[in-house]
């Protein structure tokens, strides 16, 4: 029945962090960044459900829904914020906010 | 399975691609190319295109597109909900299990009320 | 289910039930600001009672989800307080900002009852929705003068690193669960020792650590810490600075009795690691501290070199190293939130009265003032017989306890170091008189006078009579 | 009784604080505020008299009383008490503090007439005392720690009391920027003392002074006993200016002269001595710390009093001179003369108090002038504040009979004993200096012409309220020394001595000091007395008598005046080849080498790496959000690289 090991599952999580990661580096826009991050708290959601799959506990996959509406719940929260910089800076990329720094 | 009964897959995965890539080249290639103003002009299903694609929309759609997330996204939690609640039903546990989502209903409620109020879905 | 599952979430519960009150009521009710102030000041107050109540028991509800009882209860009773000094202190600042919307209230019981889970859970899942409830509140409180610039750019710098770091979080978690084959801290503690996969164990470790270490705003992790604070309106900053690093602290310290618990081996480096980040916070803290013009700013680096000599408390790993952290996280609630309460009160509309120029003089025009503020200073510079000493004393005493000495030594000399700037602003109120004449700042309150009231006597207090304290944690 | 007395003693001052410092601008009548501040400071002088009666009455060894006041920190295995503990050695610190300290507070009330902080000025003061009561008082290192601080704040509060002024001090400018220097000085100095306290506490479990004494060795080894001791000795090298933090104490003058006279010339400043006394055991199992403590003191002992002899500052005079005097004190120490120590500290709280307060006196008596260049004369203007002043500074020089001669004489002597000659040696040419520089400030201020111009300055004696404690400290800086006269004029004449045995008894058995002989004794003391003769006779020399003859020279050639030409070129002569070049020496190298250079530019340097450091960092925090992210990362991988593979 497993025909796909468990490893293959994290490692492809790990890549999709790493790349949600590398993007919140590397991007400038704000909303892009956050997409970043999405995407590797969705990483993380797969990471839990093989675990889950793999040991028959479905604690994981009850965090998988959390992670799901506490992720939806910091969407609107993000772009609600992303809105009001916008209104006063008229700019959504990230190394333009420098107003606060030393 | 082993990776060789993958291997129609592959060829019509390469194929499909293909066939794509030629038939466009070859649209370019072959098709004659007559530009006129007409021709360049945004298609509108015959009529004369009124303004430009590029408009900023209301902030009303962003907030509706949010609360319509946040209300949505809970529903998530009725799925394990309804697929346990005949397990708590037998075990005679059905009234507190149903209590329990209600009031997770009722405090969707409330948030729905909040926002009812605060205008947040009024249009105008 | 039983009675215990609900007497252990009894005080999340009411401050959560009055939240939802209040948000109603600003929904329902008009001219409803000081019927919305009394019911949260209500519902906190509520919160402690409950929190009292349970206090004595032993409570483990929902099958291990969360734990009630002793100490939890105490963070509770802090978060509360803090609540309560925060609504007594908003009403004037937000006005006077021009920021005043209701939401504050509501969104401060959320933010508050998030930390009280945070302390509450025993497990992954009941732990990361604290965090994030908490955490969300934060973010949209720390750009409530939406008008402002400054506020935004607080709330959007906190929102990305934030979320970021409860990705990393996140991922810890799922790791450790993968490994020790459950959520719950029960778990760990007993299967860590025997999983199979040591190393993905200790990454899911050392992410949670990472994750933590971030909502403490210690070093490396602290980047975030000076920028939101001084953007942030200063009340909350306060908050923030209090309340979020005792529920962060509240978190690590079960989870890492959980570990240290589960007998695994390396637990050593574990302590090793806290020591190395709580002496990166205190120097690069204090020693940033002391090149700020800006005494919000200050105060937002010196509170990253506070969570380094709560650190101590986590490196030592002892009941003792715990004990310290909660004292001195009780002393510090007083003192910090007081000094951010006094900065507040002393900022106008356009933000100024905030550098120490501004504060030349300020024992002339507000004797009061200046003197509450000294007090707050000596106390965090850990100067006896005021609440900061005592609350050093114990850390050290425990990483001494713990075959650390060098680390208490370290711990010493960054608050000799921090004598400079407290020291700097005392001198500046005290002995040095203002070049021009100054924007008056705002004015003082009842409630406001309240919450300072409480604030010096807290501090005070805790000074002079520890032993009620001690008696009060024992 | 004690238990009953006590309380009172401590808790006095602090209602005298409260009374003062809440209700003063109520009470307004400057007559009132001075009342109550020196009757709160006066009655427990009374209360300790007595106890010290009751405390004679007692056997020598049952004279120790422990009273606990409240139970303070009782955290388990660990437990502070408000607990105090009065036996001989603190007795005499209790009695010097509130006796010395209710004449200070008298003198106050005429010397801060007028002041727009009077009420403050007392408030601070009481608080100081019940501060010091506590530092010297307590039976653990913890009440003694509260107290340290409490009097460093005090004494923080008073050199910025007039902070609007100006003042010329080591690279400050103004008298805020002194207070600063000054306990930033100090904490650094606790800053070894917590440490040492951690180190005890980790080694004994408890800080109470008694049960480590009784606990000695315990599990120490000599290496971490010496650490301890050297961490503890630190802390009263901050306090008591020794080097390297002895620069704050000059700039501590910027504070109105009472606070000099009984902050940082009698009270606060030995509090190091008293430390270090307290802990007489600990210290004496450690021969490298005694010896470190013996070289440091009398390093400070001689650079204090060379610097001394160039200031024209009177109050800088004064200032440097006590950095010496306490240098003397810890010579004892280190040479385990712990009486001689206590002796010093009393005589020296006599004659300096004295000293500071005719100072003061002068310099109201001038307007606010401290220039010594400025003034000259004032022999005949104020002729009560003259006589105290030279009693003070006879005392000081260490003629006989004066307090001052047999302290340091029993010092010197015990430094010879214990030490060595090179010791002695040193300490000798400082009281040297300490006799020059002394009587040159009398002669500088009270005789010669007069140089302050009349138009504007007009010299006149102080009132009563000032000149009554110069009086009383004038008597007993001139009988104080009989309290310690020699071993030499038989067994029983050290009162003191007799009085601290018990105190010490533990200590000097460590120590296992040897005595002199007799005559070695009388040659010792005939030596410092000629010293101090020769210093004054120089300096009369120079400030007095050679200006007359300059000018008799100016008038005449007559032959009849070859002796003294003579004698004149003799001085000359004796003034190129040794005073000059001392002069010279102190002025170039010790005042602005050692003392603004070394010791001022170390501590400056650090203070100048820390904010450079701070701006460095600051610069990491750029404010851009991705720069964080990469720290973070890059903290990330550190964290989890340790963890996981940091087993190895």
């Amino acid at each position: 029945m497993h025909s796909i090991p468990l490893s293959y599952y994290l490692i492809l999580s790990v890549i999709i962090f790493l790349i949600g990661s590398i993007g919140v580096l590397t991007r400038r826009n704000a909303i892009i960044i956050f997409m970043c991050i999405e995407l590797m708290l969705n990483a993380v959601n797969l990471t839990l459900v093989g675990f889950s799959r793999f040991s028959g506990d479905q604690a994981g996959q009850i965090m998988v829904l959390m992670v799901m509406t506490v992720a939806a719940a910091e969407a609107a929260v993000g772009l609600a914020i992303v809105l009001s910089l916008f209104r006063n800076k008229e700019t959504v990329y990230l190394d333009e906010v420098n107003l606060m720094k030393w | 399975m082993t990776p060789q009964d993958y291997l129609p897959l592959i060829v019509m995965v390469l194929t499909g691609i293909a066939f794509g890539a030629v038939s466009i080249k070859a649209h370019e290639i072959l098709g004659p190319r007559r530009p006129s103003k007409e021709k360049e002009s945004t298609y509108e299903s015959g009529m004369q295109p009124v303004k430009t694609a590029h408009e900023r929309f209301s902030v009303k759609y962003y907030l509706v597109a949010m609360l319509f997330i946040l209300f949505d996204i809970e529903v998530v939690f009725m799925y394990p909900w309804g697929v346990t609640f005949q397990d708590f039903f037998d075990q005679g546990m059905g009234t507190l299990t149903l209590v329990a989502m209600l009031l997770f209903i009722v405090t969707l409620l409330f948030g729905y009320i909040y926002i009812l109020k605060k205008g947040a879905l009024k249009w105008d | 289910m039983s009675e215990h599952d609900f007497l252990a979430i009894a005080p999340i519960t009411t401050v959560a039930v009055f939240s939802l009150i209040v948000m109603l009521v600003d929904a329902l009710v008009k001219k409803n600001t000081s019927l919305m102030q009394t019911l949260s000041v209500v519902g906190l107050l509520g919160g402690i009672g409950v929190a009292i109540w349970t206090l004595p028991k032993s409570l483990n509800g929902f099958n291990g989800l969360v734990a009630g009882g002793g100490m939890t209860n105490l963070f509770d009773i802090l978060f509360c307080s803090a609540g309560i000094l925060t609504v007594f202190l908003a009403k004037d600042y937000l006005e006077r900002l021009g920021g005043h919307f209701n939401e504050f209230y509501t969104l401060l019981l959320m933010a508050t009852s998030g930390a009280m889970l945070m302390a509450h859970a025993t497990d992954f899942i009941t732990l990361f929705v604290g965090v994030e409830l908490m955490s969300i509140c934060f973010y949209v409180l720390a750009g409530f003068l939406r008008r402002q610039v400054r506020s935004n750019e607080a709330a959007i710098k906190y929102f990305l690193l934030g979320a970021f770091a409860s990705g990393f979080l996140l991922y810890g978690m799922a790791l450790i669960y993968g490994t020790v084959g459950g959520t719950g801290y029960a778990d760990v503690a007993a299967n860590a020792a025997t999983v199979e996969m040591p190393f993905i164990f200790w990454a899911g470790v050392a992410l949670m650590i990472v994750g933590l270490a971030f909502k403490v705003a210690a070093f490396p992790f602290h980047q975030w810490a000076p920028d939101v604070y001084e953007g942030a309106p200063t009340v909350i900053a306060g908050f923030m600075s209090t309340a979020g690093k005792a529920a962060a602290f509240s978190a690590f310290i079960i989870f890492l009795n959980s570990v240290y618990g589960s007998g695994v081996e390396g637990t050593d480096r574990v302590q090793i690691l806290l020591a190395v980040l709580a002496v990166g916070s205190m120097f690069i803290g204090n020693v940033t501290a002391i090149a700020q013009t800006n005494v919000k700013r200050m105060l937002a680096y010196s509170s990253v070199a506070h969570a380094g000599y709560m650190l101590i408390g986590l490196a030592a790993g002892s009941p003792d190293g715990s004990f310290g952290i909660i004292y001195y996280l009780i002393a510090y609630l007083f003192m910090q939130l007081g000094a951010f309460a006094i900065v507040g009160l002393l900022e106008n509309e356009k933000g100024c009265n905030l550098t120490f120029d501004d504060y030349k003089g300020l024992s002339k025009r507000r004797p009061g003032l200046a003197m509450v503020m000294a007090i707050f200073m000596f106390s965090l510079t850990g100067i006896p017989p005021f609440a900061g000493f005592f609350g050093k004393y114990q850390l050290f005493k425990a990483a001494i306890g713990a075959e650390m000495t060098w680390l208490a030594i370290c711990g010493v000399v960054a608050s000799v170091i921090s004598v400079w700037f407290y020291l700097g602003l005392v001198i500046a109120m005290f002995f040095r008189d203002s070049e021009e004449k100054q924007a008056e700042g705002g004015t003082l309150g009842g409630l406001s006078t309240a919450a300072l009231a409480v604030a010096v006597v807290g501090t005070l207090v805790i000074g002079f009579l520890p032993q009620a304290i001690y008696d009060l944690l024992s | 009784m004690a238990s009953t007395l006590l309380p009172f003693i401590l808790l006095l001052p602090f209602v005298g604080f409260l009374l003062n410092g809440l209700l003063g601008k109520k009470i307004g009548s400057e007559k009132a505020i001075g009342t109550i501040g020196t009757a709160v400071v006066a009655l427990p002088f009374v209360f300790a008299v007595v106890l010290f009666f009751e405390m004679l009455g007692a056997p020598p060894e049952g004279r120790t009383m422990h009273v606990t006041l409240l139970s303070w920190i009782a955290a388990g295995d660990f437990s502070v008490d408000f607990a105090y503990q009065l036996d001989q050695l603190s007795m005499i610190f209790l009695l010097i503090v509130t006796g010395v300290g209710s004449l200070i507070h008298l003198y106050s009330i005429g010397y801060m007439h007028g002041d727009r902080g009077f009420f403050r000025f007392f408030s601070y003061l009481n608080l100081f005392i019940f501060m010091m009561l506590n530092l010297v008082l307590a039976d653990n290192f913890l009440v003694t720690f509260l107290g340290w601080e409490g009097v460093g704040l005090c004494s923080f509060l008073l050199i910025g009391f007039w902070y609007d002024r100006e003042f010329e001090g080591t690279a400050i400018k103004w008298t805020g920027d002194a207070a600063k220097k000054a306990f930033v000085m100090n904490r650094i100095g606790d800053l070894g003392m917590l440490i040492g306290m951690f180190i005890l506490f980790s080694q004994f479990g408890t800080l109470k002074y008694a049960e480590i004494a009784s606990g000695l060795p315990g599990s120490m080894s000599a290496e971490m006993m010496t650490i301890a001791t050297l961490c503890l000795f630190l802390g009263a090298c901050g306090k008591s200016a020794q080097i390297p933090l002895s620069v704050w104490l000059p700039d501590a003058m910027a504070g109105p002269t009472p606070v000099s006279a009984l902050i940082h010339a009698a009270t606060m400043v030995t509090a190091g001595i008293f430390l270090v006394a307290r802990n007489a055991a600990l210290f004496s199992m450690s021969h490298t710390t005694m010896a470190i403590v013996a070289g440091v003191a009398v390093t400070t002992a001689l650079i204090a009093a060379t610097v001394g002899l160039v200031q024209n500052d009177i109050k800088k005079v004064l200032a440097y001179s006590t950095v010496s005097q306490l240098g003397f004190m810890f010579v004892a120490l280190g040479v385990g003369a712990w009486t001689a120590a206590v002796f010093h500290v009393m005589t020296h709280a006599f004659f300096k108090a004295l000293l500071f307060l005719g100072s003061g006196s002068v310099i109201h008596g001038m307007h606010e002038e401290q220039d010594m260049q400025k003034m000259g004369g004032l022999k005949k203007y104020m002729p009560q504040t003259y006589k105290t002043y030279v009693i003070g500074s006879l005392a000081i020089a260490g003629v006989i009979p004066f307090s001052g001669f047999f302290s340091k004489d029993e010092i010197l002597a015990s430094a010879f004993a214990n030490g060595n000659a090179i010791l002695w040696g040193v300490g000798a040419l400082a009281a040297f200096c300490t006799a020059f520089y002394i009587f040159r400030s009398v002669f500088l201020a009270f005789h010669g012409e007069e140089r302050f111009d009349h138009t504007h300055v007009h010299p006149h004696e102080s009132p009563a309220t000032m000149t009554i404690p110069l009086w009383i400290l004038a008597v007993l800086a001139t009988v104080g020394g009989f309290l310690g006269l020699p071993i030499v004029l038989g067994e029983h004449v050290h009162v003191l001595h007799n009085w601290l045995e018990p105190v010490f008894a533990q200590a000097s058995a460590n120590m296992h000091g040897h005595h002199l002989s007799h005559t070695l004794e009388w040659i010792l003391m005939g030596v410092s007395l000629s010293i101090a003769i020769l210093g004054i006779f120089l300096a009369y020399r120079m400030y007095v008598k050679r200006p007359e003859l300059s000018d008799r020279f100016a008038g005449s050639f007559k032959g009849l005046y070859k002796l003294l030409w003579n004698k004149w070129y003799v001085d000359e002569v004796y003034e190129e080849a040794v005073v000059k070049p001392v002069w010279k020496a102190s002025k170039s190298v010790l005042l602005k080498g050692v003392d603004k250079g070394i010791i001022d530019g170390t501590l400056h340097g650090l203070a100048k790496l820390t904010g450079e450091a701070s701006n460095l960092f600051r610069k990491i925090q750029t404010g851009i959000a991705q720069q964080y992210v990469l720290v973070f990362m890059i903290g990330i991988l550190v964290v989890i690289g340790w963890l996981v593979f940091g087993g190895g």
